[in-house]
């Protein structure tokens, strides 16, 4: 990138939160038409410097300079006056309103006198920024109705809308699959492309490897570095982030196969809908293995972990965990037979936020004799039970009776795994576990996944991230439109040929309707 | 154990179903003694229902009679209001203990509270509006709303063009059922031909209802209707008086009030008649008893037609014509010398 | 039942339901907005509270048929002053919405009867108002027959009702200021990434569902009563904040409710007229308002999905 | 509503404290303004309420139903339920215990405690037809409890009318000796005050709400149901059922205010023109506590006292007892909204914080 006129310049932005500096007298620098990385662990300060480059926060401390002008930014309004905007880790967007709706709320078209909000001149206008950035979204569409890719181009169609100039993404590819993460990088250039800047916060190397130009790394809310992309490598970036060295690949040993433990057949489960969103899928799990379970968000992987844990009924077909059939079987009944699960999300799912850690850590296992004394919680048991699992599994809490709200993200995600784990299941099934997370923290979160395989019992990986299906898998099941599509071994394949399974079946020899384990 | 009678809290029903909001006769005109009597360093007290003793009903009225004696006599008088069932108790016992003369419980909710206190103070002296309590400390006072409502029943049976006439009461207990009874007695005694039309809302204190009661009743055809409902008579009213805004001469409608003269709240173009119940006039002449040393103790008094305790206004000559005026006091006569019995509730 | 019948128990359903409409359009505004408003009751209170002492005066004062008027402005003023203290309560100081909504209840309840001891030397009821609402019939359409009589022979305050429920439904869905309330009622912090104020737009919403539920209580005392007392308002603010929740946050809804509520009121009154109702006890015929809404609620498919950020209170850098 | 469990918890204990002189200080203005003298007002409150021994008593009588239907409101905002029906089961609580109690003849070691038990069954009956009809088809409780209030109402009329009246009284019949829960020797003590085994059956609902919540596994489900629906799912936990159940326990604390009034108190059940007010009154009282056991205590004290008190205090000074309601709602809402109370103090002592303010 030859030199550039400088469009943002942050200096010495100091942001504190009651007990903690997020921002400790930071300094960025943004070029025109660069994408430059922001790196960084969990809690780092990544988003809350944007934040404040965004008017939500207010800096204590420092300078703003936008195209050489020094300005206050006291609103998301002022921000948007300057051409900045931001597509926000997690998407603000109102569900029940449409696409349009969504784009335009704040500075609506208006007709008669200004009476009413005028729809058509709005729906116009979003075809053709959609048009012209290459986005395809369907203006009329309801936001609940679309993916969450879609939803998050609905975002990046919102800041042009309002016609910025600077474009912030906070972790967009964290919640997409692998297809959509090649069509944003897409995306992206293009809109560099056509003379946009934009930061990008990310966990992960290979994006910033593959797209940006320039990358800050920022740790414990300090600026560590800032570097040209063109001369460094990801073992690089790890090492300055996380301030020690880190491991990317993951060791594992050869897996010791075990007897079929769960043995998926024919399976037929009706989604939200009403349609059959699982159409016959079959597969088997053997003891000593990690299944990786890739495939499209949306192809019934949702639908296959409610079913397997009992959270959803089954139409038709048979789940058998050791042999036994758990079809229509209560949660806690297979809970019981062995099968465990790491929902997907942790917040809704996985936790009760404004309970205690402690309580949190015993929340399927609460009424076994073990934390009960003459018919009542025996709080000292629970209390012993959860100082263990906090000290195994490295949680980081103040304590055990510290609400799990006040975890971050990484600890709230190891204080499930802690949980899952320690029930001894036969089958854990891990859905998405490490979405959202700093590589320090994937490291520690596969390492026990890779951990359970070794001790012989079964994992179900379901994710997203081809990435993660691709390292941590012995065995990886494509699932397509409520069906087992094809098995591969991670060593033979590639995230090309997954990925045309993932999306196209057909085009894979003989895989449809494959039964047929390893 | 403790007894008491749990009514409604805040919107508990007053056993006389008015709540009329205007000055009626004021106690010193009606209630005028015959010679004076000093009444010093006697103390009279009385305990409303939920109510609230400027409920311009029969609390208020009770009140005005306790107002009067304290001026003809010099005695002295206070009040105490009931937030809720549970207070009435507590409240009579206030002046049970500071050794009032006489305390009252003013409506039938009081009943079995006046009785308890009574009986865990035999000495002390109380007495009980519209509800007969069983002690010898206590006198009893009720009133006989079916001979008055026969009355008022007459003007209706014999002024209604319809032979369509509407009865609206709030809920359907002895108190209300005894306006009923004598009501449609009158009725028929006068206009066999005369429908009577029943409707309990439900509720003492509900104006919309009783409006939307009217307003059917009314579209039936009705063209008078006399209200034992309390607050929900107001809507009886309201609903009366828009239809007459509007309506033809001869398609006016009319209400017959309760307890106290309501044409003067709610005007004369609506209100046909109305049928008294001369609260304040027991309250001041019992009271005014004690201090003459002849205090009805252990006795209930059923004051009626004969002793002018109920009956309809002097206004009344404002609507109904004198010879219908003149019928109504035949029947009168014929009640008060025992020719006809008027049913009542049992 | 004769069509006379039927035109009858709707504009009786209409009386009924006047102040439930026009209470509910408050709370849909207010919970839209995403501030639950169960203090519809004592903001009806307020309002009913001060129409009566308004018009009262005003009549006193002379302004004869304005009078009722009014009280109406003087109950939509009341109702601001009370949601003002649910605003400040709830918006800027983030208490719990529900808490403070039984708050405003409590408040209302005690200051107006407190009020009217004041102001008519001790009595627990305002000096009744002759100067009320009438109804007006509309020319021709309240010949046809029906529907005539049951809704074009209705009282003013019936009429506004109507077209505020077509006003503030076009409103809603139909301009920009509708949709920027009900986005900040489902996800306050994307409004608030759009520039727009929330915290204001909250404030704005919460007073305007002051105004309405006000106007809503003045009607009662200005139409039914012509009095305020203890019990002019008992229990039809909880009846207009069932309506929002049956009327799915929605004014066409809402007003379905309200009618619906208000039309099982009037059967009641039909039902007792005909002879064989006679050998009902008359208690199930008062029950039945209550049990209807509840089977229809029952019979009624799907859940109804309450904004989004319904009950949370909001600021900035809140995840 | 987690925030509201916050409130008392979090909050240094100052909090309420100052609410309540808060409080008090509201009424004290709007009664100068009202031309009245609060010192005086106040004094006569505090003297009737603890100025001899019947009135001390009464105040405990009068505290009773509302710290039950405090509890039963409080326990349905714990497991996520808003329950406006208290009012309507303690209705129902209250006629169940009457039927037993008229229509019933046992020796008295039988007859009380199964008028008891039938009316906070009765109770608990009433409130899981809301939890009933939320579980299986989704209708708010909110909307039903509103209006099983009023069928409660009506249909508890008929009952008294059709099946109990004693004639010529708005009525049932008096209940039978057997069936009183009055404490004698204690009414005879208190100076003829009628106290009751209600009152001490209200303290063990203050312990066994605590204890069944927290220390039990059932409790613990509610809590997690109440706390987080999908998560409950997600362990294992029926929601539905916990919906019920807790609407059942609801209904069942809420139906003994109303089985207590009627066997330590009235002994006989009218024709009710209108609700008592003690359900709404729980809502207030459990808001008071933080629907917290404790605090549901605290806040029925308070409010029994403010309430008996205010009769003394139109006694002693002339006020017109709603006064008390307004204190009562200040306080409250000085509990709930602490931040208003941090910002005053901050404002009297003149600091200011570099931090967010609230
Ligand atoms: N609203 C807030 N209130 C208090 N503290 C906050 C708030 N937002 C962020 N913080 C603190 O600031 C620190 C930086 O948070 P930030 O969200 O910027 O991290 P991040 O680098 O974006 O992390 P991640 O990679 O997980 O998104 C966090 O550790 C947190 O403690
Ligand atoms: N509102 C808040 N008030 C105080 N501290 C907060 C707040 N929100 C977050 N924190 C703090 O922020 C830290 C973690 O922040 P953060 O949520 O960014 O983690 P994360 O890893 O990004 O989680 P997620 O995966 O959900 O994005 C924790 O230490 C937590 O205590
Ligand atoms: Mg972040
Ligand atoms: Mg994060």
């Amino acid at each position: 990138m030859e030199q550039a006129k400088t469009v943002v310049e942050m200096r010495n932005i100091t942001k504190r939160f009651p007990g903690i500096v997020a921002n400790d007298s930071v300094n960025f620098k943004l070029r025109k038409g660069e994408i430059h990385a922001l790196l960084g662990e969990n809690g780092a300060g990544k988003s809350t410097l944007m934040n404040v480059l965004f008017g939500l926060y207010q800096p204590e401390e420092g300078e703003i300079f936008v195209n050489g002008q020094q300005v206050v930014i006291d609103g998301p309004n002022k921000a948007i006056k300057l051409g900045i905007g931001m597509v926000h880790q997690h998407f603000k967007l109102v569900h029940p309103f449409t696409v349009t709706e969504n784009i335009i709320l704040g500075s609506e078209p208006r007709k008669w006198m200004g009476l009413a909000v005028d729809k058509k001149q709005a729906y116009e206008k979003v075809n053709q920024l959609s048009k012209q950035y290459g986005l395809n979204v369907d203006p009329y569409a309801k936001i609940d109705e679309i993916s969450v890719g879609m939803q998050q181009r609905v975002e990046i169609l919102k800041t042009l809308y309002r016609g910025a100039d600077i474009l912030i993404f906070d972790e967009p590819t964290a919640v997409l699959t692998p297809q959509e993460i090649g069509e944003l990088l897409v995306i992206m250039r293009n809109l560099v492309g056509q003379g946009k800047s934009i930061v990008l916060i990310t966990h992960k190397l290979k994006e910033i490897m593959a797209i940006a130009d320039s990358v800050t790394i920022v740790r414990r809310g300090k600026v560590i570095d800032s570097l040209p992309v063109a001369g460094t490598n990801p073992n690089q970036l790890a090492e300055k982030m996380v301030g020690r060295e880190v491991s990317l690949k993951l060791d594992k040993k050869v897996a010791v196969l075990g007897e079929p433990i769960l043995e998926v057949d024919n399976l037929v489960v009706k989604g939200r809908q009403g349609l059959n969103a699982l159409n016959g899928t079959s597969f088997v799990l053997r003891r000593g293995e990690i299944l990786g379970i890739a495939g499209v968000e949306g192809n019934g992987q949702s639908e296959l972990i409610e079913a397997l844990t009992g959270l959803r009924p089954v139409s038709s077909g048979s789940i058998k965990v050791a042999g036994a059939d758990v079809v229509g079987e209560k949660p806690r009944a297979i809970s019981e037979a062995g099968i465990s699960l790491i929902p997907e999300d942790r917040h809704k799912h996985g936790l009760v936020l404004d309970f205690p850690v402690r309580d949190n850590m015993v929340l399927e296992t609460y009424y076994q004799p073990q934390f009960n004394k003459r018919g009542f919680l025996d709080y000292e048991a629970i209390g012993k039970h959860a100082e263990r699992l906090v000290k195994d599994f490295d949680v980081r809490t103040p304590s055990i009776m510290t609400d799990a709200r006040a975890l971050s993200g990484g600890n709230q995600q190891k204080a499930i795994i802690a949980r899952e784990v320690d029930k001894n299941p036969e089958v854990l099934i891990a859905a998405q576990p490490t979405r959202g997370l700093d590589v320090g923290a994937i490291e520690f979160i596969h390492k026990r996944l890779v951990e359970q395989r070794n001790m012989g019992k079964a994992v179900l990986l379901v994710s997203y991230e081809l990435d993660e299906i691709m390292q941590l898998s012995d065995r990886i099941a494509v699932i397509y439109e409520g069906r087992i599509v094809g098995e591969v071994k991670p060593s033979e394949t590639n995230d090309q040929e997954l990925g045309l399974m993932m999306t196209d079946y057909k085009q894979k020899q003989g895989g449809a309707g494959n039964e047929q384990a390893d | 154990g403790a007894k008491n009678n749990n009514g409604g809290g805040a919107a508990s029903p007053s056993a006389s179903p008015s709540e009329s909001p205007s000055a009626s006769p004021t106690a010193s005109e009606s209630a005028s003694p015959s010679e004076t009597v000093d009444g010093k360093g006697f103390k009279f007290a009385m305990v409303t229902d939920v109510g609230g003793v400027n409920d311009k009903s029969f609390n208020q009225s009770a009140w005005e009679g306790l107002k009067t004696l304290e001026t003809e006599t010099g005695a002295s008088v206070k009040y105490q209001e009931s937030k809720e069932a549970t207070n009435y108790l507590t409240n009579l016992n206030k002046f049970v203990r500071e050794d009032y003369n006489l305390t009252w419980g003013i409506g039938f909710l009081l009943g079995d509270a006046v009785k308890d206190a009574a009986s865990k103070n035999p000495d002390a002296h109380l007495a009980i509006i519209d509800s007969v309590v069983e002690a010898p400390n206590v006198a009893s006072i009720t009133f006989a709303e079916n001979e008055g409502s026969f009355l008022v029943g007459v003007v209706a049976g014999l002024m209604t063009k319809s032979n369509k006439i509407g009865f609206v009461g709030g809920i359907d207990i002895p108190v209300i059922k005894r306006f009923e009874l004598g009501f449609v007695a009158g009725v028929a005694a006068v206009n066999p031909d005369a429908k009577v039309e029943i409707n309990y809302t439900g509720a003492f204190d509900k104006a919309d209802l009783g409006k939307a009661a009217a307003a059917s009743l009314y579209n039936a055809g009705a063209d008078i209707i006399f209200h034992a409902a309390g607050g929900t008579g107001n809507g009886v009213f309201n609903e009366a008086k828009e239809r007459n805004k509007s309506a033809a001469a001869d398609k006016k409608v009319w209400v017959i009030g309760v307890d106290k003269d309501q044409s003067l709240e709610f005007g004369d173009d609506v209100t046909l008649t109305s049928m008294l119940k001369r609260v304040d006039k027991a309250v001041y002449s019992v009271s005014r008893d004690m201090i003459e040393g002849k205090f009805p103790a252990g006795q209930v008094t059923t004051l009626g037609l004969k002793d002018d305790a109920v009956g309809l206004p002097e206004t009344s000559k404002t609507n109904v014509p004198q010879d219908v005026l003149d019928k109504v006091e035949e029947y009168k006569q014929k009640i008060v010398s025992g020719e006809i019995t008027v049913p009542t509730a049992q | 039942m004769d069509a006379a019948t039927i035109g009858h128990m709707l504009n009786t359903a209409f009386v009924f339901s006047t102040a439930l409409i026009l209470a509910a359009l408050g709370g849909i505004l207010s919970e839209r907005s995403g501030v639950v408003n169960i203090g519809l009751e004592g903001l009806m209170t307020a309002g009913a509270f001060a129409a009566a002492v308004a018009a009262y005066k005003a009549q006193e004062a002379g302004y004869g048929g304005a009078s009722p008027w009014i009280g109406v402005i003087a109950g939509a003023i009341f109702g601001v002053l009370f949601a003002l203290i649910h605003a400040v309560a709830t918006i800027t100081f983030r208490a719990d919405q529900v808490v403070s909504g039984i708050v405003i209840n409590f408040i209302a309840g005690g200051s107006t009867l407190y009020l009217v001891k004041l102001l008519f030397e001790g009595a627990g009821e305002t000096t009744l108002v002759n100067e009320v609402f009438h109804k007006v019939k509309i020319p021709v359409l309240s010949d046809i027959p029906i529907i005539g009589d049951g809704l074009f022979n209705a009282y003013p305050t019936t009429y506004l009702a109507i077209i505020l429920v077509g006003a503030i439904y076009y409103m809603l869905y139909r301009t920009a200021f509708g949709l920027r309330l009900r986005s900040v009622g489902e996800h306050p912090s994307a409004a608030d990434t759009v520039g727009i104020k929330v915290l204001r737009m909250r404030y704005t919403a919460v007073l305007l569902s002051g105004v309405l539920a006000g106007i809503g209580g003045a009607t009662i005392a200005m139409t039914t009563t012509g009095s305020f007392s203890h019990n002019t308002i008992s229990g039809q603010g909880f009846i207009a904040l069932a309506a929002v929740i049956f009327g799915k946050w929605n004014p066409l809804g809402a007003m379905g409710a309200a009618l619906f509520f208000g039309f099982a009121q009037s059967i009641n009154n039909v039902l007792q007229l005909f002879d064989f109702t006679s050998h009902i006890p008359s208690e199930f015929i008062y029950m039945l308002p209550y049990v209807l809404t509840i089977l229809v609620l029952v019979g009624a498919v799907g859940r109804s999905r309450a904004p989004g950020a319904l009950g949370e209170p909001y600021y900035q850098g809140k995840r | 509503m987690n925030k509201l469990i916050k409130v008392v918890t979090k909050d240094s204990a100052l909090v309420p404290f100052v609410a309540i002189l808060l409080g008090l200080l509201v009424g004290a203005i709007i009664m100068l303004i009202g031309g009245y003298d609060p010192i005086l007002a106040y004094r006569s409150l505090l003297e009737t309420v603890f100025g001899n021994r019947y009135d001390f008593g009464e105040t405990l009588t009068a505290i009773t139903p509302v710290l039950f239907t405090g509890l039963a409101v409080a326990f349905a905002f714990r497991t996520g339920l808003f329950n406006i029906g208290a009012e309507g089961q303690y209705i129902m609580g209250m006629t169940g215990a009457t039927v037993i109690g008229v229509t019933v003849h046992l020796p008295w070691y039988l007859h009380a405690p199964l008028a008891v038990i039938v009316g906070a069954l009765v109770g608990g009956l009433w409130g899981m037809i809301a939890g009933y009809l939320k579980a299986a088809r989704g209708v708010n409780e909110v909307i039903t409890t509103i209006m099983l209030n009023w069928i409660a109402l009506h249909l508890a009329n008929y009952i008294v009318r059709r099946f109990l009246l004693e004639p010529g009284k708005g009525r049932s019949y008096m209940v039978d000796d057997t069936a009183s829960a009055t404490i004698d020797w204690l009414s005879r003590f208190m100076d003829d005050a009628r106290m009751h085994w209600g009152t001490a059956f209200a303290l063990l609902g203050v312990i066994f709400f605590y204890y069944f919540l927290w220390r039990t596994k059932q409790g613990f489900e509610l809590r997690v149901v109440g706390s987080n629906p999908d998560a409950a799912n997600y362990a294992g936990i029926s929601v539905n059922k916990g919906v019920i159940k807790a609407m059942f326990i609801s209904g069942a604390l809420a139906g003994l205010a109303g089985v207590f009034q009627v066997l330590g108190v009235f002994h006989n059940q009218v024709i009710s023109a209108g609700h008592t007010g003690h359900g709404f009154d729980g809502i207030a009282v459990a808001l008071l506590g933080g629907n917290n056991p404790l605090g549901v205590l605290l806040g029925a004290i308070l409010f029994g006292v403010l309430s008996y008190g205010a009769a003394g205090m139109s006694f002693g000074a002339d006020v017109p007892p709603e006064i008390i309601r307004i204190v009562i709602g200040s306080v409250i809402f000085f509990v709930a909204a602490p931040g208003i109370i941090r910002w005053l103090l901050k404002r009297i002592s003149g600091k200011k914080r570099k931090e967010e303010a609230i």
